[in-house]
């Protein structure tokens, strides 16, 4: 299954690397928003779907990235500058996981919505207090089909980061404590360690996206960065497309982010309403998720029992 | 299985654009002109106030006209308009679609400072010049990029403006409250020097973050230094609490002078009588020119709301520069930059020209007089005579 | 004299102001099966979350194989060789009954014991338990009384040394309790393990079990071989007012 | 010391409002799961509804308050009916209920806001109720705000008297520590549930028509009254109707004494922080023993 998987995503990303070169701007713009939700909402699901704690902090992640590009991107190389968002974003989940990843539900969803406000609100403060502004100019930066084939790379690196998850030890023991986490740390899974590590491994692909599409926008502050919409499609769209499935997310960040832009161009008036209600017929008709549509396939594809 | 997504992403991305290749064939062909600005999200309501309807009227009025004179040949507007959320990616997206894949041959700029820092590079790329309304920020001007223009004056002067102001009416300390944000920061930097410049000391200065709902602390600090004037530099819906909390403590300095928001119409639904002799950033009333007097009722006819005495004439200006450069030029957007780059421009707001990217135009203050917003500095600009000190609030 | 392979050394654990055990000791050598008796509410269960490091007693030791593990998270307890199950059984309802399996073998596991002669195969495994026909289906699809053998089954693929069971014989039937009173024995003949197994229904325990303790409101109220612990006054006397028809063998 | 009364008493001014909110939304998670994150779009509904009767029919937004109450309650039974329902039906684990009764609430949110954009527009929108200036012991308030406050303190003291006086009141509260109870008591949840959802709905509309006396409204003035009333939840407990009024009140002080201290930049690095410490330390609220 993982070296299939593996192979697939290869297949993907190739002729996904060729769209800069096959299509006009807006449209790989279009196919960078798919991407960029790809790789949030894969990563999202390898730790969230899961280990069932929903975390409302993907914005935090992908903000603290962006932050890590303003500062850096006109001293430092591209992909150290990516390297850099990846890494900040994954100390800082490691550290915040410490002291939050006991609380599960609700709590930890709250929690981690309130960790992403609170980073916001810290590194506005932090910005204006030492640097004497809140908002960074970066004149600097990549063309935009470097930035388009990063983003494809983190994309491709989350998808196949999950697959081999999926597969591996770690995998099964994020699956385990999704299921029972007691139970999973009596038969002797390290929950704490594992929850911190999958939180934090998430997290890096958040902080790398952030890296990456910091640079397109000329000036960031930290409204537009730490935009909570952010960590909110994302859950959005990882449930949508069934947390519990590789794929699932994948299609979802695909359908979702092509429908949202198709219906906003259509309809500019009341193209949310039409969202809105197709998001509540999703959840209410599609209880596994855009997933389920495929169940069956789904549960011949479970790693461990094909292996 | 992966294959096939890709092939169908591929599939999905060029349907969409193709279905949203809005080409309609006349005669004449009409000008296509794009743009994106906030319906949604938290910019709506500064670029509902301030911008959009602007647009819109303009093209009606130039269309019920007959339509621009392009050489000779008669062409009406045709606008190709999109909700960017306000979200900044999906500006950047936007633009793109209208630039690359719609080609427009013009745009019209998004509402504020943070999305036209985004758009500004893209549309110098992309050669389309831009006349921004709403964008405030050194940062931007001195990014000097040929194909931008600001059409406001930059916080130097608008502070420049403000503390001549307080001086000549003898302040001699001054309380300022700012937001935490580019706007708020730029203008302080810029306040502080100049209010220091002419002798006025700065008893107090707070900054408040983005959605405070109760200032009344802070003003009650404030109001027990007594401070002859107070300055908010302050967006619409903070620019209203402070006023009413400024009432409600009983806070009743020489000058009481708020930012963005003092001049919209609603400032005087809400604050009532309350609103004579606040002051604020403002820049013409209907008594500038009959031609501001023509767009203000135009406006209220279209839309049953006033436009405000700030940004909204300085967008009309913007539309209005653009119509003379196309009337001039022709469709070439390198003659129209040209044209906007070098021309002295006659608008509502009176005349302006550009250096660079920046607006040469004075700094002004506004005030609320006798129940209408009028210019009240600098002389030479005023449409009615300053009130000072304040009447205290009712 | 050896090291028992489980100690517990005057364990005290409290919830709040109330103190659920109350300074408990407790020897398990291995090929051995002790029973835990005692009422409702007598601090069994709390007992065993502390022994398998769910719960951090208040006070007191735990040793396993000599190793002080007090206060250590439960996953330390069972990689050390501390295997348990609980009373409602809690399996992973969306995996297979091989997947459940192979989890512990993953995990508590994965460490061979070379000297003990564990089972280290999932087929092994449900061989042992008789769920070999059930491998395939989802945890939760298979009958209450499978899901408890498939707990026993997970507790065995941590390869430990001593099983702790809860009640896992309750609501039964009389065949059925027979069969799982032959499975606790033939986990100490042919795995080597010492058991202790709680039950409240203390008919079934004292027939298979070969030492047992009984715990009253948390404390040790006695301990000794079944025949002798059956016929204690102060033994009967407890569980007079909780079913006193149960405690005669 | 005029000066701490003044902030005590504007603390509990803002709080008693934030107390509101947050009651309606408790009430729906303690008692259903359904953490529905578009209750500040009720909130903004009840706001523009107010507005509109004022400036189109003229009516005080107390005499309107009534029959908004009653309007927002039919909304929250119809949207309990076509949404919730279903979806408790469909979901009976109660962990995939949270997580997804959470993006029906997303949905709710997009729809509610942007049909309130299609009919009032974007621009802020303001009203003048009872502006003038009531003095208190030689501190002056304005008069909307004080009666917005009085407002939501009998609204929020009135549900916790109807909780915990009548049958039915303490049925729901019991049912709020354990669901299966309701099994017991012999209550009919599929009756009891679209109501309570209701009501919640309808203290969200009334926060709504009191705010709109005191602030601006605009379609995307909801949001972040959800997000207040989520940190006062956690204040005061999820499931304690009680616990977030006493955290409303408490939020409104803290953030006007830390305001004061600090600088009104540090208010929402303050509430954040406060909202934090205190669901990691004491996840069931401050106030339960």
């Amino acid at each position: 299954m993982a070296r299939r998987g593996l192979a697939a995503v290869a297949g993907g990303a190739a002729v996904a690397a060729a769209l800069p070169w096959l299509l006009d701007d807006f449209l790989v713009s279009l196919a960078l928003s798919c991407l960029m939700y790809v790789a949030l909402a894969t990563s999202w699901a390898m730790f969230s779907g899961a280990t069932r704690y929903v975390s409302l902090g993907t914005s935090a992640f992908f903000g603290l990235g962006a932050y890590v590009s303003a500062w850096t991107v006109a001293a430092a190389p591209w992909p150290v500058v990516i390297a850099g968002g990846a890494l900040i974003a994954a100390a800082f989940a490691g550290l915040a996981g410490l002291a939050i990843l006991h609380l599960r539900g609700t709590y930890f969803a709250v929690l981690t919505f309130g960790m992403s406000e609170l980073t916001r609100h810290a590194v506005t403060y932090g910005e204006k207090q030492y640097a004497g502004t809140v908002g960074r100019v970066l004149t600097v930066a990549p063309s935009s089909r470097t930035v388009y084939l990063t983003v494809l790379a983190i994309a491709v690196a989350a998808v196949g980061v999950a697959v081999v998850v999926r597969g591996s030890r770690f995998g099964l023991a994020l699956i385990g404590i999704g299921a029972d986490e007691q139970r999973a740390q009596t038969l002797g899974v390290p929950t704490r360690r594992v929850k911190v590590a999958g939180f934090a491994l998430s997290a890096a692909f958040a902080g790398a996206a952030g890296a990456a599409m910091a640079v397109r926008w000329t000036y960031i502050d930290p409204t537009a960065v730490f935009n909570p919409f952010i960590g909110l499609q994302t859950v959005l769209i990882a449930i949508v497309g069934g947390p519990l499935s590789l794929t699932g997310p994948l299609l979802a960040a695909l359908v979702f982010s092509l429908l949202a832009e198709f219906l906003r161009l259509q309809f500019p008036y009341a193209y949310l309403i039409a969202l809105g209600i197709l998001l509540i017929v999703a959840v209410l008709y599609l209880p596994q998720g855009l997933a389920g549509l495929w169940q069956t396939r789904a549960r011949a594809e479970r790693p461990t029992a094909a292996r | 299985m992966m294959r096939v997504l890709a092939i169908a992403l591929v599939a999905a991305l060029v349907l969409v654009g193709a279905s949203l290749d809005t080409s309609a064939q006349s005669d004449a062909p009409p000008i296509k002109i794009g743009y994106a600005i906030s319906r949604t999200g938290p910019f709506a309501p500064g670029a509902q106030a301030t911008q959009e309807p602007s647009y819109i009227l303009w093209a009606e009025q130039v269309n019920a006209a007959g339509g621009l004179n392009v050489k000779g040949q008669k062409r009406k507007i045709e606008l190709v308009s999109y909700d960017d959320r306000s979200e900044v990616e999906t500006i950047v997206r936007t633009f793109e679609k209208l630039m690359v894949t719609d080609k427009v041959d013009l745009i019209l700029p998004p509402w504020g400072s943070t999305a036209n820092f985004a758009v500004a590079p893209l549309a110098d790329k992309h050669g389309y010049p831009v006349l921004a309304p709403t964008a405030l920020s050194m940062k931007l001007v001195d990014m000097k990029l040929p194909n931008f223009f600001s059409m406001l004056p930059q916080p130097y002067v608008l502070m420049a403006a403000a503390a001549d102001m307080l001086a000549a009416n003898g302040v001699k300390t001054v309380a300022v409250i700012y937001m935490d944000d580019v706007f708020g920061l730029e203008n302080i930097a810029a306040f502080e020097p100049a209010v220091k410049a002419k002798g006025i000391e700065i008893v107090d200065k707070k900054s408040y973050p983005l959605g405070i709902k109760d200032l009344s602390p802070v003003l009650r600090a404030i109001k027990d230094k007594n401070p002859d004037a107070f300055v908010g530099l302050t967006y619409p819906p903070d620019t209203i609490l402070a006023s009413k909390q400024s009432k409600e403590i009983g806070f009743n300095p020489k000058v009481f002078f708020t930012a963005v928001g003092t001049a919209f119409p609603l400032y005087k639904q809400v604050m009532g009588a309350d609103s004579d002799g606040v002051s604020g950033i403002g820049s013409w009333s209907v008594k500038t020119s009959p031609a501001a007097k023509a767009y203000f009722d135009a406006h209220v006819k279209r839309f049953q709301k006033e436009p405000d005495r700030w940004a909204s004439a300085h967008c009309w200006a913007g539309l209005q520069i653009l119509q003379a450069a196309i009337e001039k030029v022709g469709m070439d957007r390198k003659a129209i930059r040209e044209y906007i780059a070098s021309n002295e421009h006659a608008t509502i707001i009176g005349p302006v020209r550009f250096k660079g990217s920046e607006i040469q135009f004075p700094g002004t203050v506004g005030q609320w007089v006798g129940g209408d917003f009028e210019v009240v500095w600098p002389a030479n600009r005023a449409t009615a005579k300053l009130v000072v000190p304040k009447p205290a609030w009712k | 004299m050896t090291t028992p392979a489980l100690a517990a050394r005057s364990v005290v654990v409290r919830f709040g102001g109330l103190t659920a055990v109350d300074g408990v000791d407790l020897d398990v050598d291995d090929r051995t099966v002790v029973g835990i008796i005692g009422p409702n509410g007598a601090g069994k269960t709390t007992f065993f979350n502390a022994l398998s490091g769910l719960v951090t007693p208040a006070s007191g030791r735990l040793f396993v194989g000599g190793a002080d593990l007090t206060g250590k998270p439960a996953h330390v307890f069972a990689r050390a060789g501390i295997a348990r199950t609980f009373q409602t059984p809690r399996v992973f309802a969306d995996m297979t009954v091989a997947e459940s399996v192979r989890f512990g073998l993953e995990f508590a596991g994965r460490r061979r014991r070379a000297e003990r002669a564990s089972l280290a195969e999932v087929p092994a495994i449900l061989d042992f338990l008789g769920l070999a026909d059930s491998a395939a289906l989802p945890a939760r699809a298979v009958t209450p009384a499978r899901q408890r053998l498939l707990e026993i089954g997970m507790a065995l693929a941590t390869r430990p040394r001593i099983l702790l069971l809860d009640e896992v014989a309750a609501g039964l039937t009389h065949a059925e309790v027979e069969k799982v009173a032959r499975l606790v024995h033939r986990c100490r003949d042919e795995l080597g393990l010492g058991v202790v197994w709680i039950e409240h229904a203390v008919a079934v325990l004292l027939d298979a079990v070969e030492r047992v303790l009984v715990l009253h409101q948390g404390r040790k109220l006695a301990e000794g071989i079944p025949s002798a612990v059956a016929r204690d006054p102060l033994v009967i006397e407890a569980y007079l007012g909780d079913g006193a028809a149960e405690a005669r063998p | 010391m005029r000066l701490w009364i003044e902030l005590v008493v504007s603390g509990l001014i803002t709080g008693g409002i934030y107390a509101l909110v947050a009651m309606g939304l408790n009430l729906q998670y303690g008692l259903m799961r359904i953490l529905n994150v578009s209750h500040g779009e009720f909130l903004m509904l009840g706001a523009y509804l107010t507005y509109w009767a004022y400036l189109v029919m003229h009516l005080s937004p107390f005499v309107f308050l009534p029959p908004l109450l009653v309007g927002l309650f039919v909304v929250g039974l119809v949207v309990h009916r076509l949404c919730f329902r279903r979806l408790a039906e469909t979901t009976p684990e109660v962990e995939a209920f949270e997580a997804r009764s959470l993006l029906v609430g997303f949905g709710l949110m997009f729809v509610v806001q942007n049909v309130a954009l299609l009919v009032w527009g974007a621009d802020l929108r303001g009203y003048q109720y009872l502006a003038g200036t009531v003095s208190i012991a030689g501190v002056g308030f304005t008069a909307n705000r004080l009666v917005a406050f009085a407002a939501a303190l009998v609204l929020g003291l009135g549900l916790i008297a109807v909780l915990r006086a009548t049958l039915l009141g303490r049925a729901v509260r019991a049912m709020m520590q354990s669901p299966t109870g309701a099994l017991l008591v012999g209550i009919d949840v599929r009756r009891l549930h679209p109501a309570v959802f209701g009501v919640g709905l309808a203290l969200a509309g009334a926060a709504g028509a009191l705010l709109s006396m005191v602030f601006e409204i605009s379609p995307s003035m909801g949001e972040p009254y959800t997000v207040t009333a989520l940190i006062v939840i956690a204040l005061g407990g999820f499931g304690s109707v009680t616990g977030s009024l006493l955290g409303g009140l408490l939020l409104g002080v803290v953030e006007a004494i830390g305001m004061h201290l600090t600088s009104p930049s540090l208010k929402m690095v303050l509430s954040y922080g406060v909202f934090m410490l205190v669901l990691i330390t004491r996840p069931n609220g401050l106030f339960v023993r």
